[in-house]
């Protein structure tokens, strides 16, 4: 039922959301999130490394598809979602370009809005993706895995 | 004949092994993703350096998440990279 | 800052979502939400009445509107959001129609998440609508204030 | 001459009236909200429906939620309505 795809394209997220009600009546609620490449800071200092202008994402084709299949599977099993969609861009996304889009629909909002913010903690924390921040000055730095986002997906091992 | 490990090597790992890919057929020393690691960190700078710092390193095999313990048997597809960054 | 609209037109959230994010490079995470009228047994009891074919939203014009500015700005004082869009429709909704839109966006998609769900749990309890389900033999019923809902939304004040 | 009251009624409150607005000279015994529901009540069959259960029935001067004890002026925007059940 779920539509996942990781590709290189962008995504029309009206589009998604569209496909995933049309001719619905059961859905009460459709949770939706969307990450983008924001304008930050070079990888170590504001002042001393030069402003980071895209983010490149290596996935392990094959490997990636099947874990997001694995989490929206585990999404469906906790909340009763009546459709989800997760798609995850990789390659090279300048400043401001979509990365991510997840839409989770069910009957009632809270089974919505949950299982929109399990699927995106766990997109931005335990997806085998690999980052690299891309500075204007041609340089790329691969990113070091963050704990604190581990303790954000660590959250939902506990409810 | 046995069929050879496929090997993959993805983000910094990846450039610094200097291949995305390459297939090895299982050395007789070789039971464990630790062995393989042991047996791999033998092959050249790039490989010293990549497998030298254990921690760094995570592996998949058969695209699973995978111990040092974990067992490798011919045909396997093995594949080495940093923890996670996410998406 | 934030767009707010009570209509009677339905919305675009595509096209909202864009809107929002137009020229923007700051913004990391997106956080939306869709309430749609879904198809429901009748008011009292699934066999012996009627089902809902559309729902009818009566506001406060004016009351409302300031209400939804005031929720907006402490969700803004709350998390630090990059753009904040709210559109609420009323008059007669048909099963399957949009009926409301949060979108937040933050450079952290935690900020987003939260302030969505924040603004949602709001709209759907304590903002001033009253809500009439309207079956299909035509009888109107003026739905009652929810418990649940009112739990919803208080568990944001010991935040 | 003191600007009358408005009164907006809301959802079933507004169909048990008659009406969704009127306006009324503040009378002299009305003080609060309190004392304009009891003065309200005794108007005709509709009001007195609405306004005996008191429980039901919310109320916001000049467009903020108000309790029974909230004062009310010359030129006040009164309105009363259910329990809001939200979008």
């Amino acid at each position: 039922m779920a539509r996942i795809s990781v590709q290189t394209e962008d995504f029309d997220t009206g589009a998604e959301i569209a496909a995933l009600t049309a001719g619905r009546t059961d859905i009460g609620g459709i949770g939706c999130f969307i990450g983008t490449v924001r304008d930050q800071p070079g990888p170590k200092d504001a002042a001393a490394s030069p402003p980071v202008v895209a983010l490149t994402l290596e996935h392990y084709p094959g490997m990636t598809e099947r874990a997001i299949e694995r989490i929206v599977a585990s999404a469906e099993a906790r909340w009763p979602l009546l459709g989800c969609t997760v798609i995850h861009r990789v390659g090279t996304m300048r400043v401001g370009e979509n990365i991510v889009l997840v839409i989770a629909a069910s009957s009632h909002r809270q089974a919505a809005l949950d299982a929109t913010a399990f699927l995106i903690d766990w997109l931005k924390t335990k997806a085998p993706f690999w980052k690299r921040e891309e500075s204007v000055d041609g340089q790329g730095t691969w990113v070091e895995a963050r704990e604190a986002d581990d303790e954000a997906a660590a959250r939902w091992h506990s409810v | 004949m046995s069929k050879p490990l496929t090997i993959l090597y993805f983000a910094w790992l990846r450039e610094r092994v200097g291949r995305s890919q390459e297939e090895l057929d299982l050395p007789p020393s070789v039971r464990t993703v630790a062995d393989l690691v042991t047996y791999l960190a033998d092959r050249g700078p790039g490989y010293a350096t990549v497998f030298q710092n254990r921690r760094t390193v995570r592996c998949a095999v058969n695209q699973e998440f995978a111990d040092p313990d974990a067992p490798i048997h011919p045909g396997d597809e093995i594949a080495f990279f940093p923890p996670v960054t996410g998406g």
